[in-house]
């Protein structure tokens, strides 16, 4: 090979991401913040509308649009509905705006770029080596300068899907128009066009189809980056795809994407639609007396959504006083107590905003001040790591639940069995685990070694999903079953189960779920910070919440009636 | 002043133009050059001066470009060198800016492949000129909509081109040309996939508007006797040279080759050729100073039968027969009263026309000019020759 | 047999068909019909049929139904109701193999827009048809070739479509259906981009084909004059509807309707009238009978200066002038060594090719027929006078 | 909201997914036995080629179908060139198998799949939102499944590319069809062309342009699914991007992903040249004497390709006796010995094949026999949790180096700073740690919190890469440090440093690396299993491998380097 030594490109590159992070962080921090707002405010005109309120709309668009009664419009229908009753609604919402507004952005970039090179052959040769770093340039890469310049959140997710999804509105516009044919460009030529009125009136609607064509495209590339934003913290379907991920939860996993499909599928057909050959539009053109009733219900369903819309705003105006930044990991219980906490704070008034994010990135976000609290410190140990890192940069309010634990577990209708050291041999010597990394199955395995009465035992490890499966197998048809457990959990509500005893204390000892508020926080809102510090439950009311999220409900509603059902909890924790 | 002037006007398509050229220069065929080079000559060395108010036709073999050179008049084709003269400005040397103005008020051009716009209706095609003139959209939706009456298309005007057949598109590009009302037409085969009977109303339309407007058109046909209908002058091409410039009769009467000559072939003569063309010299008598004796020397000496009478100004008369001259000479009569009818015709009358006349008249036929001044006889047999002489040509 | 027989052949673009038909049945006019029900009526009811070996032109005008016409009859387009027999099958109920074996072999078409393929070179474009019917590659190549020759293309064999002028273009399509050899040429204004030279060779090579390989061609054409001289049969559209279908001489002379008269208007029709069309009844002599008396009896009686002089099997012997039977009765001679020289026409002979004859003739010509028998006489009043008849019409 | 129970949609995937995966498990496995052995099939004849032979040919190759000197051919020479220089040239071969394979599955599925649509609507209505569903619908979903179906390796990642990449070719080709002139169809029908022909002559030249388009993005999206593909252990690019991304290594990373970029732009520009309009092509037609002069040159380097890989491939081949697959963790360390034990083995005659993979995973596949062996085990703490739950199923061969350890690690020149208790405020009371999750970086803070002379000490987490660099700064410049170290690793040998003595044992007790092989690999392939079992060498060897690589060579250098000088060491792992 040759003698040159191997250049040290990977050092320049890493040397420039640091420099640009340094001097250009205003600039950055400018377009986080920007960005970050326009987004929430959209985000925020979705959710205002009433779910059924916009699916009946959107269905009656697709009517219109399309004029079918069945085909798209029911996809529409059921497809939206679907998605509501699998609770993702807010996160549809959430995808809808990170994909529209990075769709927008690529076809206002993308366009214009495609046209100019499809007018300099020199700006081609330049542009396309572009567009292909840019969609074969791992997302991967460039995420974490993105972060490193835009902090988490959605401005580095809309970033990278802009990278990734731009090229092909670029690429068809380019190809669309050096397709128009040379007797349309001399025509317009003839007859003393302006280069931009050629443009206008004949290129672009010549190569319409193929630059919708490309549009779709950067549409469908848009939604495919979804799951990488949400590594970044974008919210919304992405989030709900990499928790389902992180227990190898196919299932929960689909159906997630499924939202992210459906998403697809609808923008898919109502941009299609855009781009009918305007002869069939002609022939299908309605004759007689209601050939104008495609207008008047059009315009009736627009004033009806912008009405309920208006109405729900209103109302959801009223309580609006603070905002509140909450984080949390997407744990069951976390789940449950971040949506009690902040339904409950709504409910009196102050707008909340609640976060999940990975586990170490909300310790982070907490203690740089990005998000105002967390109530789901687990200390002492399992968020230990975490907890000396960061505890200086932190404000302690205290635990919020007391007496959470890990165990193994067993239905109480095995009666013999009220130690580890009673057991002998039951449900085949097997202990049903969770996933192999997990902390409560390595305990478990330590287990199995330091008891000897658990010689030949094994732990099975599987997911949270499957072993909740087998529980619950098992449980119906009374048969022996040992489980790695950990309150608060909803199974312990659903089920007669019992923690059995630990002499060893190798299932390690009860931990604290603790509440803990950026520095600043008391003097910025004292009210939040008093609520915060008040705020405490125990096992039974989270598990009731989490029991009623498994059975199916979102995690707003089993916590909206929580809230209903214990109101003196819930008084006590925003008294003066 | 010329209106449209070319000077020294050479297209050649593809590379090696110098090679080409010369081998040009040597009079080699085309095929050989495309051979050779992998190049066409288009249009080579033109020269061309269209008046303002003229109507010029451009005929020629299929591929003699004829195209080219039209296109090359509004630049959509860049000429390889050479000059255009528009109003005496060199529309070779303008920039953008201006030949977009010229293009947009000066001349309009309907193509041989019709060029409408596909995703445009009628209407919104017809208006397309007007459109990027800026022309609000009342007026030049009214303006459009004149123009598709003309062209008998207003029924059409929301329907796609695609929808429409050949000669209903090329009426549609008709009319977005007119609609601009332009001082230039250029009109490539503008109406070779008309009817004949729609073809003469929009001939009809043509010179008519050209009489009222005065626009300069510049007309590409295939049909000599369209050509010679509004053609005030014909430039024929071969091969991408122009080989004669003239009026109609120049080159009916005159064809600089064979090749012009092949081209006349098969033109009905009765609609080209005048009176003048076929008239012979009068023998005359001036009624004002002749009797019927000089008169009737004058027919022996001449060998004919009859005399044209006319007065001092050579107006004519009538018609003096030797019979009615030896009666009046018998009665002692003047001339004056032994004269009959004489049937006058206009020197430009057409063949065509002059048939039916001769046809129903006795006597030979008077030629006059503008001041009703004889110039010359029809007499039959002259007029049967010409008529055979076409004919003839196409017997050989 | 006919070769294609078309029975009430219907098509309409659009939707509400029953609604178009119940207008038409009532001849609302098309634009009423595009009006109301949005729909364009393509052909209305056509009832047709072409005999094997015939070229048949379809005229009309713009927008009359002609193109849509000939393309249902290869099922480019699927009528709306009525049936189209080829060789007395019906092409309409044909599924889509036996459809394609009748366009390999059968027909081939030449489009009015040329639809060439615009990425294949002019020489594959013309080897298509042979291409798809599974012929080997040099044999289809040599085909093309010398389709192309006959085109004056073979040059220009390499090049693209966009690179010919249209003329050039529309001969490659040309070129792509003769080299196919189908038993039905259908040829859709296939000469309207080319220029008159060009064009008669075309013509030229069409009958030329015809008569050596009896295709039966169905000819769209804009030209009344191409019409008359290539097309055995001409059928008139309007509107959707055929008026009119006859020889050309039948729809010179007995137009069926003003429209169709106004498309004869424009026509010279010394290229259409025969001989047998002007020529008056012969007064004649049997030479084998009668004798200078008896000659000059019958002069007297039809009050004429000369007789056409036959045997007994109406021949023509020569011509008998008054003058020259009274010598032949001073001289006692027999009429035979009396008669002058007569020139005889065949009764087909055009009226154009009669007046260069006619011109040159002291006498009057004899009219013959096939069998060289005597039919009538021309004489030049009465040519003049048929000439003069067809520019009347138009000085109207 | 409606009384309708959420509908238990993840649960049917999920059943639907272990359905498949138990009675289909034939099927996918042959196609994941004939996938597997035809790609690396493949990438044998690709990497047989010699690097600069291939370079100057594809440069050539350029230079002809571009017709031009400079521009596209220097970038193919120089960005090649560029790859090879930075080490990745085997890396490029194998991702372009990926790309290529995956590419050429989607243009034989795509074209045919969207000719189909464009000629029946209604096969578009149904195919459509399929296309949506593959594009939208996340890999990291049906990644599981399909690993679950075809195992590690390349097929899975195949799988996932032609699921995403797919759509393009298939909606590309559809538009591009629909859009052909009707005349040109009917001049097509008119002359009796059967569909077929029509679509062949006509139709598809008409459409290239579009279609071409289509198959470019298809390459495009193949070539972005490279680092999701080497999630489940597709070879090549995606690997290095992935493992520079665990240290969040962004310089490697770009250039990693450079490579993919530079892999892009010449099939880009290749596939473009496919596109040229035929009547510019024949305006380019060279006359005179040389026209032949490209078919030529063309020709003559096919055939110096051809004998240049034929020859490398028989000396390749006569070496040729064995299969072994090594696999291993992406860790400095294991790379060396992978790699020595690899090229050292090669150089005997065995055919090896390396896999890094997951550590998870790499234990999975020893377990489940789908690799050979390993010589990565860290024993008896760091891969403990996998040790417990594979050790039954896997064969241990022994240590094959002894004393790996962690500790804190200071320059040998801070002669003051023996024992970790003699730390006193050195370094600005700093510890430099790598990771946060990392292990090493965990102990040490217990050793911050445990040893009350580092109270106010803090641990400052960054990456591998930055502590070395900070190493490095603070060695030039003779100023204190105390790192976060381990060994082996090449710092020992690049830099005088001494561990801390750790007298309370916070930051571990030593341990070994140990060799382990699938069950029956002694049976199999007893020679390997000897070799394997001798084995062994020490840290100060390993140390100076990793140290040339960390230089700039490539790990198969380095380890070439070090079997040429110890000769002997070598020779005793293959002694009979
Ligand atoms: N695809 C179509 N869709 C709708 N209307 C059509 C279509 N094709 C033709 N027509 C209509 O059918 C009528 C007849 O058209 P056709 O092309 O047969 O006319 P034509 O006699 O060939 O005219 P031309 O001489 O101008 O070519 C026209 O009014 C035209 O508008
Ligand atoms: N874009 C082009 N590229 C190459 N050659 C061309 C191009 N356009 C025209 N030509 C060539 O230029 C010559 C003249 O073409 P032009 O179109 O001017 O002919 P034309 O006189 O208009 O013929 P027609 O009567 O058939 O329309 C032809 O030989 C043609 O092949
Ligand atoms: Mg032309
Ligand atoms: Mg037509």
């Amino acid at each position: 090979m040759f003698a040159v030594a191997k250049i040290p490109l990977a050092g320049w590159v890493q040397s420039l991401v640091d420099w640009m992070t340094k001097n250009w962080a205003g600039f950055f921090n400018a377009i986080q913040t920007g960005g970050q707002h326009a987004m929430d405010a959209l985000t925020n005109v979705f959710t205002a509308v009433p779910p059924l309120l916009l699916i009946v709309a959107l269905t009656i668009y697709a009517i219109i649009v399309s004029g079918k009664k069945w085909g798209f419009p029911l996809i529409t229908f059921l497809g939206l509905l679907l998605l509501w009753n699998q609770g993702l609604w807010n996160d549809l919402m959430q995808t809808t705006t990170l994909v529209l507004v990075s769709s927008v952005i690529s076809i206002l970039i993308g366009i214009p770029l495609g046209i100019w090179m499809s007018k300099s052959d020199r700006v081609a040769k330049v542009v396309q080596p572009i567009l292909d770093f840019m969609q074969t340039m791992p997302g991967f890469v460039y995420l974490i300068p993105a972060v490193a310049f835009f902090g988490i959140g959605v401005v580095p997710g809309v970033f990278a899907s802009l990278i990734f999804s731009l090229p092909p509105t670029v690429r068809f516009t380019n190809l669309g128009i050096r397709q128009v044919p040379k007797e349309m460009e001399e025509a317009a030529d003839s007859y003393g066009s302006t280069p931009w009125q050629k443009l206008v009136k004949v290129e672009l609607p010549i190569s319409k189809p193929s630059i919708l064509a490309g549009v779709n495209q950067t549409i469908m590339l848009a939604l495919s980056m979804v799951v990488i934003a949400s590594m970044v913290g974008a919210p919304g379907l992405g989030q709900g795809v990499l928790s389902a991920l992180q227990h190898a939860d196919v299932g929960n996993g689909f159906v997630n994407g499924l939202g992210l499909v459906i998403l697809a599928i609808i923008i898919d057909r109502f941009t299609e639609y855009l781009n009918v050959d305007p002869i069939q539009k002609l022939a299908n053109k309605p004759t007689g007396r209601f050939k104008n009733w495609k207008k008047w219900v059009g315009w009736i369903t627009t004033i009806a959504l912008i009405g309920g819309t208006g109405f729900a705003a209103v109302q959801a105006h009223q309580k609006e006083q603070a905002s509140v930044n909450i984080v949390y990991v997407e744990w069951d219980s976390e789940v449950a107590s971040t949506n009690v906490l902040a339904e409950a704070m709504r409910d009196h008034g102050y707008n909340v905003k609640i976060t999940p994010l990975d586990n170490a990135v909300m310790w982070q976000s907490v203690a740089q001040g990005q998000a105002d609290a967390s109530i789901s410190a687990w200390l002492p140990n399992t968020h230990k790591a975490q907890y000396d890192k960061y505890h200086k940069q932190i404000d302690f309010l205290g635990a919020n639940l007391k007496g959470a634990r890990l165990g193994l577990v067993v239905p109480k209708y095995m009666t013999n069995v009220n130690s580890i050291t009673d057991l002998d041999g039951q449900a085949n010597k097997t202990i049903t685990g969770i996933e192999p990394g997990a902390g409560v199955t390595a305990a478990a395995e330590k287990t199995v070694k330091d008891y000897t009465n658990l010689n030949g035992w094994k732990v099975q490890t599987s997911s949270t999903g499957a072993m909740t499966t087998a529980l619950q197998k098992a449980y119906s048809a009374k048969k022996p079953i040992i489980i790695t457990g950990w309150s608060p959990h909803w199974m312990f509500q659903k089920y007669d189960l019992k923690y059995l005893k630990d002499p060893k204390g190798t299932m390690g000892s009860s931990e604290n779920i603790t509440t803990m508020a950026r520095k600043g926080l008391k003097q910025d809102k004292p009210d939040v910070y008093r609520v915060l510090k008040k705020f405490q439950w125990d096992k039974d009311d989270m598990e009731k919440v989490m029991l009623d999220i498994q059975a199916g409900k979102t995690p707003q509603q089993a916590a909206d009636k929580w809230i209903k059902e214990n109101p003196k909890k819930v008084d006590a924790w925003f008294a003066k | 002043m010329a209106k449209v002037k070319l000077e020294h006007l050479t297209k050649i398509f593809g590379k090696h133009v110098k090679q080409v050229t010369e081998m040009m220069q040597e009079h080699a065929p085309k095929t050989d050059i495309l051979e050779k080079t992998g190049a066409t000559v288009g249009v080579y060395d033109a020269n061309l001066e269209v008046n303002e108010g003229e109507i010029f036709v451009i005929m020629g073999l299929s591929g003699s470009g004829k195209s080219t050179l039209i296109r090359l008049l509004n630049r959509l084709i860049e000429p390889t060198t050479g000059s255009i003269y528009l109003d005496g400005e060199d529309i070779s040397k303008m920039d953008k800016k201006q030949l977009r103005d010229v293009r947009r008020k000066k001349m309009s051009m309907v193509f041989q492949n019709f060029g409408l716009f596909p995703q445009r209706t009628v209407l919104e095609n017809t208006e397309y000129g007007l459109e990027v003139q800026g022309m609000p959209k009342a007026e030049r939706r009214e303006k459009a909509e004149k123009a598709l009456k003309n062209a008998n298309l207003l029924a059409f005007k929301d329907q796609y081109p695609s929808q429409l057949s050949g000669g209903m598109q090329q009426r549609v590009g008709l009319a977005r040309a007119l609609a601009n009302n332009p001082e230039i037409l250029l009109m490539d085969e503008a109406f070779s996939a008309l009817d004949p009977l729609i073809r003469r109303d929009m001939q009809d339309e043509l010179i008519e508007l050209q009489a009222k407007q005065g626009q300069t058109i510049i007309f590409i046909s295939h049909d000599l006797n369209e050509a010679l209908r509004i053609g005030d002058r014909i430039a024929i091409m071969k091969d991408g040279e122009i080989v004669q410039i003239g009026t109609g009769e120049d080159i009916l009467t005159h064809p600089a080759n064979d090749y012009v000559r092949a081209f006349t072939e098969d033109i009905d003569r009765s609609k080209v050729l005048t009176a003048e063309n076929i008239m012979v010299p009068p023998i005359t008598t001036n009624i004002d100073n002749d009797g019927p004796n000089v008169a009737l020397k004058k027919m022996r000496a001449e060998e004919v039968s009859g005399l044209v009478a006319v007065d001092r100004d050579r107006h004519v008369k009538g018609f003096l027969t030797a019979e009615n001259a030896v009666k009046a000479r018998e009665n002692g009569s003047a001339l004056d009263a032994a004269l009959t009818q004489m049937t006058t015709v206009h020197k430009d009358t057409l063949l065509s026309d002059v048939v039916s006349v001769i046809y129903d008249s006795p006597a030979p036929l008077a030629v006059v000019d503008d001041d009703n001044r004889l110039v010359g006889v029809l007499i039959r047999g002259r007029v049967l020759e010409a008529l055979a002489d076409t004919t003839d040509m196409e017997v050989e």
